[in-house]
């Protein structure tokens, strides 16, 4: 199909529900200010998320990680941009199982991440919940998920719930392109709209579910476009590019925190590995596409500009890239050393 | 019953802010089995939700609303729709707390009828006692009172659980009246609790086949035959101790059960009984339930395929034939 | 709500998705010719439908039904216009549980109708089903349904089986607006768009979700809005019209069946009795609401016309629905002589 | 097993044109459990139909297929997602025949992978056992195989049985390879089947469970134990038969199931023993099951939520105990 989204992001940039000046261009955001240390900061958050994956991935390769493993590699610039417009003091985020990303963006401590993926009891989960069920009430982080589209209606009840108490918090919901096939996605659009909860719903649209591309599972291309018939605005976000994220997530959060609605995003990226660690993406995807997509890399991005702007030299990134891998190992190495679970967990928390 | 659990419903809200109250019609509609009636007019639309037609999606709401504190009491309009609703019942309000390593707890109610009433014709698809289909999750409390009494504690007790209670209305006793016990008490949610003294025989029964039990109990009085009647009330966590007493002294029981009988809650019932009361047994245990089929529309048909009085009598009649 | 339907379809009229001159609006609709013969079958059979409820709601009275009952009357001129235009030896219909009227439209004796709403063995399902459960595959008629939206997903298997079975045939599922609310309409419109399944998802749009008014429960009024984000064209009908909803009907199923494509439409009307039998919808309704739309009856939208135009008299008008009434009655009484099921139905038909 | 369940859906495509298949990834990408592998090379999308993630919707296209005279399997990537469907599952594929007097069928199958397995690790979400949710319905046959000659032979039966099929797939058994017969063949769908011969104790199982009694068996052979293995192969209907035939003689019963034991398909199965097998049992039947909690993803916590072959050894010779 012609109009489905490239990398270049040829779409029709996405227009609001509401008429309100949506739009979001890479020029446009741009012009967005972020100084030099905002800049460098979202530079290491990204190499984190990115060597966070790497190393996750291999620990699995090692046979300390079992069952799924579902990296967010690529796809970094959604989650600097939008974790970081949040407060998450009073703001949450309820997540699907592409979820190590988001959760390092809010402030969880790599080590209990990896001790969870390792199934150890200073885990996240203590070990029982695994890569797809984290989750942190200090960070307000509320669980990743397994059941595609399994949160959205959970992430609609959070909202409501911030509104019912009348605390200024939103509630961010982050699924992928599929989950707008599930009936529930449509259910809780119309929900939130109809009592106005404060929720953004974001739909991280990364070309494909699984080994199925857009144009095979989705009616229209545009998910915004299917995204329109609850009178919430609805807006497409350039995934790839930290500023256009960043200023969408700005702009977009203060809306619905103000407003008390809800609203459609639609972020544009792709991941880089398979679905699933064992799954071979070019059984289903060309090397061209992929090499489209990496052109546009989002550390890429942010990279040169830092380079071109002499706020890093590439010396210097490459320093920080070995810094952040450095303190990554220590963390695994914690991980590592924490113990199982004790026999008797198997049957607590189940009720209390 | 509409009245005790109407009345459970309303002081729980007056106590507790949190209490907020999600489902069908439940609103300006007055709820279409009374339950909520009252209530949107005495505590206004923030805290009784009318919600469209989206049990999948109004559950998780609850789900949510929970896991942030709030005291979520959602209605299924009848507890056939919960089908719909799977899901976010068995892989969400069930399990997060597990999951989450007991970081995060559920508090929630999940409510409506069940079986074939309050009112005949209900058919196929609105008349089902799915009750087994929550009693199997771990992570869920499974609970469903016989009489007024107990309708109001219980469901009292449920919404101050901390954890996610399935609360299952015996759709048969909905117009059941009976006065209701005005004062603020609570039950159990994990007691049995013996509903008639018995020699003879134990009559086994939860939810609306108590009622039956209590008839066939009255009816095998005149006949000389002395049963005991035994309300499971919770289906999870099973409470088997009553009945496992019961049976010492019987050595005979009668499981009833509206649902269908093949892995129906009273096969389970049945196994423990056989399992752990094993050496009381002096005859094997008899079983009636609803029969295996779709409920029909016919009002012949219909009578057939539910549990009588008629066949406890019978089957309590069998387990005292053998000595 | 200001936007909300109001009787003399104040609403912009139903724009079509794929840009087609799909417009009806009442005078477009009365340009549409048909003729005396045509008009006088069609008042006849508006006449029966009425009349139908009218009788069963009796003995719902009388205590020979029990159970649900839901009534058609006030949408007449849906069923007469798109029932009508059908092929019912190659067109299917999948029904909602409010389908006394399209029942008799497809050609179901009414004395086996009857018979079923008296649970005796000589109805529709052996007295079995009921109501909301009655199935007749001579007539090309798939069940009414007791589940809100559960017909949505079968009927697009119903299409989808013509599609693979390279017949000509076309399925039409009807729905009220309550299903719009849920997921699997969603799901199923995307199903249908992405594989070309020739059905027709006609919404019988009657203002009310059983007491809940269409902007308490859908977040836009109208529901053409609500089915857009799929690639299929929608289009808003007057209901109350039989010229509008057969000139629809015609173009729209001949649409269908020509390019093997799904289709959504809004049809506008209003249920004069309450959601069922012992629902008083003065309790959620006003009575001025109900004078509005009874100006508008379509039986008496039609049967003016046919006095104006001489086709028929005041007197023929009463004459005909004496006769049609005659003809029901001594249906009742046929069915009523039915023996009730047999006590061994209770177990067949549950397997083979 | 999915070469066999392979084989059988290629060798019904082939025999059937009515036979069409749908199901998430099942398409180009060859199915996540290698079970379509193949397939769509072979037959192209019209018969093998990839779908979005719509569970609910596309078991109801299934059923609108079926009701049209088309041979639809529908395809659970996991039969936990089943969760989904609940409502197609109980109230249209289970129930048109009934509500429509018997004049439409649904000849549809469901088929997918259930419990901990293939890999490890699948968690709460993914690898549950939830048969019994099927079983509990009037209007489903629900089988599960436990070998590759009993899965092809079963599943092309339930392909062209007339009756709406739920196949269970043992999602522990579903990379077990073993040689595949390729006659065209079919096998019943309610009987229950000894698959191992024995004198002292009766070792009852269905799908994965049957694979842990054989080794049980073997095990309890080195210790002098002679232990006999019945498959149920079918939960419903039931095939009671073997199971009750093999206690005649052996007088004592454990019962070995993935599923949570509370409610789980053993409870109707053991109630059924305890009834009609009543004098012929001199123990009370022993339960091993899956552990009641969500599945853990630890792998020390997983294995021990896991019924296991040492538990059905000690639980074997508990039942030789008291004699
Ligand atoms: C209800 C349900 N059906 C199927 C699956 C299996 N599954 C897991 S992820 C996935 C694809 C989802 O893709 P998308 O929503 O685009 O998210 P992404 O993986 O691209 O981040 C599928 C089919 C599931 N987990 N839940
Ligand atoms: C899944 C489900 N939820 C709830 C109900 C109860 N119910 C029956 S009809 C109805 C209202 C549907 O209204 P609409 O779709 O507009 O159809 P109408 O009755 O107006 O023809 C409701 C809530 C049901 N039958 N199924
Ligand atoms: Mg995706
Ligand atoms: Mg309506």
């Amino acid at each position: 199909m012609s109009s489905r989204p490239q990398p270049k992001l040829s779409t029709p940039v996405g227009k609001s529900a509401d008429g309100g000046a949506a739009a979001t261009t890479l020029s446009a955001a741009r012009r967005f200010p972020l100084d030099a240390t905002t800049l460098k900061n979202y530079l290491r958050q990204m190499v984190l998320l990115r060597e966070f994956e790497r190393l996750g991935e291999r620990e699995f390769k090692n046979g300390l990680i079992r069952g799924y493993y579902h990296s967010y590699a690529g796809q970094e610039a959604v989650g600097v941009g939008l974790v970081n417009a949040l407060d998450l003091h009073q703001d949450y985020i309820v997540d699907h199982y592409r979820d190590h990303g988001h959760m390092l963006l809010s402030g969880m401590d790599p080590m209990r991440i990896f001790a969870e993926l390792f199934g150890r009891a200073n885990g996240v989960s203590k070990g029982k919940g695994g890569s797809m069920h984290m989750y942190s009430p200090e960070n307000h982080f509320l669980g990743g998920d397994g059941i595609v589209g399994g949160g959205i209606s959970v992430a609609t009840g959070v909202g409501l719930a911030l509104k019912q108490q009348q605390r200024d918090g939103i509630c961010v919901c982050f699924f992928g392109d599929g989950a707008l096939d599930t009936g529930t996605f449509h259910e809780s659009l119309n929900l939130a709209s109809l009592w106005h909860v404060p929720t953004a719903y974001v739909c991280i649209n990364n070309m494909y579910s699984m080994g199925t591309s857009l144009e095979r599972h989705s009616s229209l291309p545009r998910l915004v476009d299917r995204a329109v018939g609850y009178g919430i605005p609805t807006e497409q976000v350039d995934g790839q590019d930290v500023w256009a994220t960043t200023e969408a997530a700005e702009r977009i959060f203060r809306k619905v925190r103000k407003e008390q609605r809800p609203y459609f995003v639609e972020v544009l990226t792709y991941r880089y590995q398979g679905h699933g660690i064992h799954d071979k993406p070019l059984n289903y995807r060309s090397l061209e596409e992929e090499t489209a997509w990496h052109a546009r890399d989002p550390l890429k991005l942010l990279s040169d500009h830092l380079v071109e702007e002499k706020i890093l030299s590439l010396a210097q990134i490459e320093a920080l890239r070995a810094e952040v891998v450095a303190e990554l190992e220590v963390k695994v190495e914690e991980a590592k050393q924490g113990p199982e679970p004790a026999p008797e967990e198997l049957m607590h928390d189940v009720t209390l | 019953m509409h009245e005790a659990l109407n009345m459970a419903l309303r002081e729980e809200m007056e106590r507790d802010p949190r209490v907020v109250l999600l489902g069908e019609e439940i609103g300006p509609y007055n709820g279409v089995h009374y339950v909520t009636r009252g209530l949107f007019a005495e505590f206004g639309k923030d805290r009784v939700m009318d919600t469209p037609i989206s049990e999948e999606s109004f559950v998780g709401v609850g789900v949510g609303l929970a896991i942030m504190g709030q005291r979520p009491v959602v209605e299924m309009m009848r507890m056939d729709f919960s089908l719909r609703a799977m899901d976010q019942i068995y892989n969400h309000m069930a399990k997060i707390r597990y999951m989450s390593g007991g970081r995060l707890s559920v508090p929630m109610v999940l409510r409506g009828p069940e079986g074939p009433g309050p009112n005949p014709g209900l058919t196929a698809q609105h008349g089902q006692q799915l009750s087994v289909l929550f009693a199997h999750c771990p992570g869920l409390r499974v609970v469903s009172p016989s009489n007024q009494y107990d309708a109001k504690g219980m469901l009292k007790a449920a919404i101050r659980c901390d954890d996610p209670v399935v609360f299952l209305e015996p759709g048969p006793l909905n117009n059941k009246q009976g006065e209701v016990d005005d004062g603020d008490y609570v039950l159990p949610l994990d007691q049995a609790e013996i509903k008639h003294a018995g020699e003879q025989v134990t009559l086994i029964g939860y939810g609306a086949s108590v009622a039956l039990c209590l008839q066939a109990a009255r009816d095998l009085e005149r006949d000389g035959v002395s049963a005991e009647v035994v309300d499971m009330r919770s289906l999870r966590p099973l409470d088997m101790g009553p009945a496992l007493g019961s049976i010492r002294k019987t050595n005979r029981a009668v499981m009833v059960d509206y649902a269908w009988q093949s892995y129906g809650p009273g096969a389970e019932i049945v196994s423990r009984i056989a399992t752990e009361g094993f050496w009381d047994l002096e005859v094997p245990v008899q079983r009636v339930s609803g029969k295996e089929t779709p409920l029909p529309y016919a009002a012949n048909l219909e009578e057939l395929s539910k549990p009588s009085v008629e066949e406890i009598v019978a089957a309590a009649k069998v387990t005292l034939q053998r000595q």
